[in-house]
């Protein structure tokens, strides 16, 4: 203990000395973000100095190993580093997929040559990674992917398409599986690939969604060489690597689209301030009994979705195992957040109508486009459809 | 009240349909939406329209049209909602022109009605306001009584196919406090009047809706539509027919919607079956042909108890209008669902539907309201 | 139409000379359904009397044919019969599976003999049927049937067990399907058998369900020996026989738990009737307002209901052919009538809680049985899920 | 809080598991109907409970307790409640002995806790009245001051456990008017008071639960609990005490349909398949799982909430009643249906739980009343 306070002190003596000024407060502000690579437009002036010098001390991901860049810290370490950080309001160094997707799997599938190439770039922010899963006649079917590699001396030849890559507009580097076996079960014949986007021969084009934003695209792979020694686990193993992944991703999204304040905290969130904004209140209860009740709704619904997710990580923090809960997550926490948008078009009602231009205030010209890409919630990172599957298979026993 | 089609409403549907598929594909939506159209409908189409008759429909002979009914209003609403036809009939023909019908001086009529039938003027209600929700009477804008008429001041929003309309009929308070029934008054005012500003506004369905702005307006007295200070019992008359006419609109979009998911889960093939074989998909598809089922007798029948002055013809109304706002919000959600990412991008339609099924929801007041109206209705 | 007029008067005057006052005024009383046969307990001392006045008109089921005992009347004709019966307030002179599902099925494949033998008992409300289709695994599967029919000379031996069977105790025939092929599939080999429920070896048992009430039985045969030309339709034939029976069924469960007050009417409902007493009004609206809101929203589709029930019914009028929203009565019908029952649970509030005795009123006592009975609805006749199984194959096309 | 259970608490809910396995099969609850058994529950088994400790778990160590919390004490509900134990345990030690061990003299928690504890005792509170729904302050029961005490008239239905209660403690109005919070005040009525008739009332769910009338029954104010006028306000605070046992109770319930539920769609077979492989059926048990999970987290944070005086206690507590009534109504709803006609039979077990359902349901509030309370404790 004497130890953590002595790391504490060095801690928040050196983010005084050094942490940007201007950073400081900015932890819970979306646009901080930073996720690193050659094409991300910088936040702020000061995110790329705030990430070299956390980078430095491996602190992006404290825990990771320092043999490959990542700060060593044990569990106790990273809290107070996370602490101190808060405490200065400091928002994260670096966001991104190299962080939550791809670089643990790295470390669990890579070679001692590969952690020692990727991950010391992944903490420093210098690439960042899109993911090529999806294909046109591959979404819920993942296994169905038909991007082929083919063998020609110590490259692959890729050939094929890609789809719903979030940023791929944006990303230096893709994770993507091909196929590498016709000849045995679908799954069997997938291979897991990092690449280069620069790679001559890699097309890129943002698809345009409902919202009117392009977060996805299509990336399309025309005889575009990859070295042989850019395969994660072994030829034909892509599959065991890509579910390993998807956990991953899971949980992520689970995360973003659950929400985050506790319901029964005392302070009032963003739904409570327009429904008294937009319907108002009559003897002290929002005017709309019927609107009352779904936002009553939606609240324990949301308490009941985070104090499961809380569960959850206390069983672990307890050195249980992670309980079956866990499995949904994702499926509960999407729909959630779509009854969410839903009910806040309900609350602000013709208000919220708007797409842009004259009559309509800012909060109401983003609320439609909000709650458009909440419905793409159970669609990506594998549909509520197939989430349900899993569970009644693989929590529930129930047969095929 | 006899829920089927008789022979004429069904040659009318026929034609209905025939014009839309052949002249007005969704594509023609998309059109305009991409060229950021201003008038966001086409002239030229509503003009074919009016040639065919169905702008004739809901007037009397008297006024130059065919004494037809809401059953058949429907039936053209209907297809047009199919492709989601822009072209401003709810506007021009069921809200103003029925107001100008109903209440109308014989000049006004005589004035208006030739050319709104024809196509060649579009008039239109400018009644909704900011912060009103979809009560009609919580209006702020005022008309002042002067020596020689009256002045109006305040703000719309909203108004459907207002940018461009040669004419609005404006709800204004003449008497009373916000939110009373009484002392509202409807004013005419055509397009040229000194301080009226007239704004695009664009809207989530990319359909023509404006921002109107009253700035000491004048008006004559000879401009009033219905009578001083009850103008508010006449535009929830003429809202309620647009509000059927609205649910056929309704009805006909998620007809499409439906119909499109049904085809993909037909043709879409993952792990080596067309996904409408998962038995989950089906029993989700089953649930919405029902509510598809139910939303068409529903339409019917409320378009029925207009004609008939059943007596409890806006439980009908309301039932029409809450079922088929939950129903065209719920089978666009599930086909967005069943065709998975396809149905987030742009470059697919269904997200059209989902879009203009928010805002249908939201005109003429939504599915809660209508609940809320039908208990009320009820006496409890 | 004067001839239509001299019907009316003819049938006027007929009914006001003989039709037993002490009938009159109970045309809606569910108490005063006849079902007919040698052990149903006769409603009232006059509803034997009544029953035959009628059947020797042939006027239980006036639109039957003439030749086998019906009425033979017109469309017209029966409209006009059941107007004047209204206008005394007359109750059905019988009601029962005679003439909803096995007299209607008879009519379609019965032989001329078995026409000329079994029409006119039904007509004169002789034999009480009851249905023997589901067996212990054969419910939604009920091509699996195994109650084995075996010729022997001029008869049947029948061995095997039915269960759901409605009102078995009280009935005195039962039409059943029976096993008469092992070697085809399954449903090739089922043949429809009429057989007398006094004939040696039938056993009845009820069973109890979780309302209290024994509605339903199990029928045991042990080496029952049926007659062969008691088989409707060829032998092996009686998968098409069932079907075309099912669909009667259905329609016929679909009416009766549909509802019957269209919800525009002004007069107030239980319902409506309930909620006043129960909740009490607060400025005019049901003093509950998540409670009022499900009260519309319950009548709402009550309304959406019986209109499509009637636009199916007008089309039939019109002479189209019956549209496919027939197909969704039986799942709609079903499903509205739990929700209502369950809404009027929560507008009893804990007084619906008692099962008899005291501190509870008759009404009180009776709502939680008619609730736990609606939870059969979706069951009975084709369950829900059988329903929705027809709907997305036989009217969207759907493959399997 | 820490949504785990400690060492001492998996032993604990072990113990109860195995006892109520071994000696409380659900057949117990069926034979004490069938027997139409006056006391609804079993003296000796009751006795065997409290020998175990479990009566002891929410009582200081002055009044003979363990000092353990609301954490233990769902793990006690929660296993009774897999197996409908109807043993009175909400009635005699949340409800009525809490509200002694809260706001009794010393001199009746002496005469009585020391026998609840050891089972030896069942008390009860009566504070139901007909037609007040939900709401505890809408009672006609009224206590009038006397001399030397009160007289107490009135009638309080569905009394809990009240037939064959040693004592029940009474709400009643000593001051305001009827749906006051203040003016109700709290009285321990021992079985033998002159006045007070107790019958036993049959209900849904077959257990013990009473009409008592009081008529002119005297009672000394050395019965009363709590104090003069605030006894709403303590009565207020058992009941949520006895709500968050209740959902323990409801946890247990619905994991019991819903394993019933899982293990019959593995078992029963139609087209030669076991149920659980229709995908229909599949989603609809991933969702009751998920209803059920859910729940497990809203009743252990209802229950930390309470022992750690939380300050939105009270929002903890709503969410976890509402939750478990729409989910064990769910949960045993879907059963049924997927039971098909198994499930409507008296043989089956699952009725039982389906009507215990709707009474805890309607006990101490349903979803619509705890909803309510939530937004009102959240300030909208």
């Amino acid at each position: 203990m004497a130890d953590l306070e002595e790391f504490r002190a060095s801690v928040r003596s050196w983010l005084e000395a050094n942490a940007p000024k201007s950073l400081r407060g900015k932890m819970r502000d979306p646009a901080a973000a930073f996720w690193g690579g050659k094409k991300t437009k910088l936040p702020y002036p000061d995110s790329k100095p705030w990430l070299d010098m956390m980078a430095e001390r491996g602190w992006t991901i404290p825990f990771w190993p320092k043999e490959y860049g990542g700060g060593g810290l044990s569990k106790e370490e990273t809290k107070v580093l996370n602490e101190e950080l808060a405490r200065l309001e400091l928002p994260p160094p670096l966001t991104g997929f190299g962080i939550t997707m791809i670089g643990p799997t790295i470390l669990q599938y890579g070679t001692e040559e590969q952690k020692k190439l990727y991950i010391p770039q992944i903490i420093k922010g210098e690439i960042r990674w899109c993911q090529g899963y999806s294909e046109p006649n591959a979404g819920s079917d993942l296994a169905n992917i038909q991007t082929k590699a083919v063998v020609d001396g110590d490259d692959y030849i890729v050939n094929g398409q890609k789809i719903w890559t979030s940023f791929g507009d944006l990303s230096d580097w893709i994770f993507m599986l091909v196929r590498t076996n016709w000849e045995v079960k679908k799954q069997a014949g997938i291979t897991f690939l990092l690449a280069d986007m620069e790679s001559k021969g890699v097309e890129v084009r943002p698809i345009k969604l409902i919202s009117g934003a392009s977060p996805f695209c299509e990336v399309f792979f025309e005889d575009v060489r990859v070295p042989r020694h850019q395969i994660l686990n072994r030829e034909n193993g892509g599959w065991e690597v890509a579910r390993a992944l998807l956990g991953h991703e899971r949980t992520m999204i689970a995360n973003t689209f659950g929400g985050r304040q506790s319901s029964t905290e005392t302070k009032e969130n963003p739904m409570e301030a327009a429904a008294k904004k937009y319907i108002g209140l009559q003897d002290g209860k929002i005017a709309d009994d019927a609107i009352r009740q779904r936002m009553a709704q939606n609240q324990i619904d949301e308490q009941s979705f985070l104090l499961t997710v809380q569960r959850n990580s206390d069983n672990i923090k307890a050195g249980h195992r992670p309980g079956p809960e866990t499995s949904i997550f994702k499926v509960y926490g999407t729909e959630l957040n779509q009854r969410r948008q839903e009910l806040m078009l309900s609350i602000f009602g013709p208000e919220c109508l708007g797409w842009e231009g004259d009559g309509f205030e800012k909060n109401e010209l983003d609320l439609p486009k909000v709650w458009l890409r909440s419905r793409g919630n159970t669609l990506e990172g594998g549909s509520s459809e197939i989430q349900l599957n899993i569970i009644a298979k693989q929590v529930l026993g129930l047969p095929d | 009240m006899e829920l089927v089609l008789n022979e004429e409403q069904t040659m009318l549907a026929q034609t209905v349909k025939n014009f839309i598929t052949d002249n007005s594909p969704i594509n023609r939506m998309r059109q305009l939406r991409d060229d950021k159209d201003m008038l966001g409908y086409s002239k030229d189409i509503w003009k074919q329209m009016a040639d065919l008759g169905w702008t004739a429909i809901l007037f009397s002979e008297a006024d130059g049209g065919l004494e037809l009914g809401m059953a058949e209003t429907v039936l053209v609403t209907e297809e047009m909602g199919r492709n989601l036809a822009p072209e401003p009939y709810i506007s021009s023909i069921v809200l103003a022109g029925q107001a100008l019908a109903k209440g109308g001086s014989k000049e006004l009529r005589e004035q208006w009605l030739g050319s709104v039938i024809a196509g060649d003027a579009v008039l239109t209600v400018a009644y909704q306001e900011k912060g009103g929700r979809y009560d009609i009477t919580k209006i702020k804008t005022t008309a002042a009584k002067t020596a020689d008429g009256y002045v109006i001041n305040g703000e719309k929003v909203q108004v459907t196919d207002g940018y461009g309309a040669d004419a609005m009929i404006v709800s204004a308070r003449t008497s009373g406090n916000d939110g009373d029934a009484d002392g509202i008054t409807l004013f005419l005012v055509p397009r040229d009047a000194a301080g009226m500003t007239v704004t695009r506004q664009w809207r989530l369905d990319s359909r023509n809706v404006a921002l109107v702005a009253f700035k000491d307006v004048k008006v004559s007295e000879a401009n009033i539509v219905g009578t001083v200070d009850k103008g508010g019992q006449l535009l929830g008359q003429v809202i309620d027919l647009a509000t059927v006419a609205l649910c056929g609109e309704m009805l006909g979009g998620m007809n499409f919607a439906f119909n499109h998911m049904l085809a993909y889960m037909k043709e879409r093939v993952q792990f080596n079956v067309p996904i409408g074989s998962f038995q989950a998909l089906k029993h989700r598809a089953a649930k919405m042909y029902m509510e598809v089922e139910l939303s068409r007798s529903v339409v019917m029948a409320a378009a029925r108890a207009v004609d008939e002055e059943n007596a409890g013809k806006e439980l009908f109304i309301s039932t029409a209008k809450a079922r088929c706002s939950d129903a065209y919000i719920a089978v666009t959600n599930e086909a967005v669902q069943i065709l998975g990412g396809n149905g987030m991008t742009d470059e697919e339609n269904i997200g059209f539907y989902m879009k203009r099924a928010r805002v249908a929801e939201m005109t003429f007041g939504d599915a809660t309201y209508h609940k809320d109206r039908f208990a009320t209705l009820k006496g409890y």
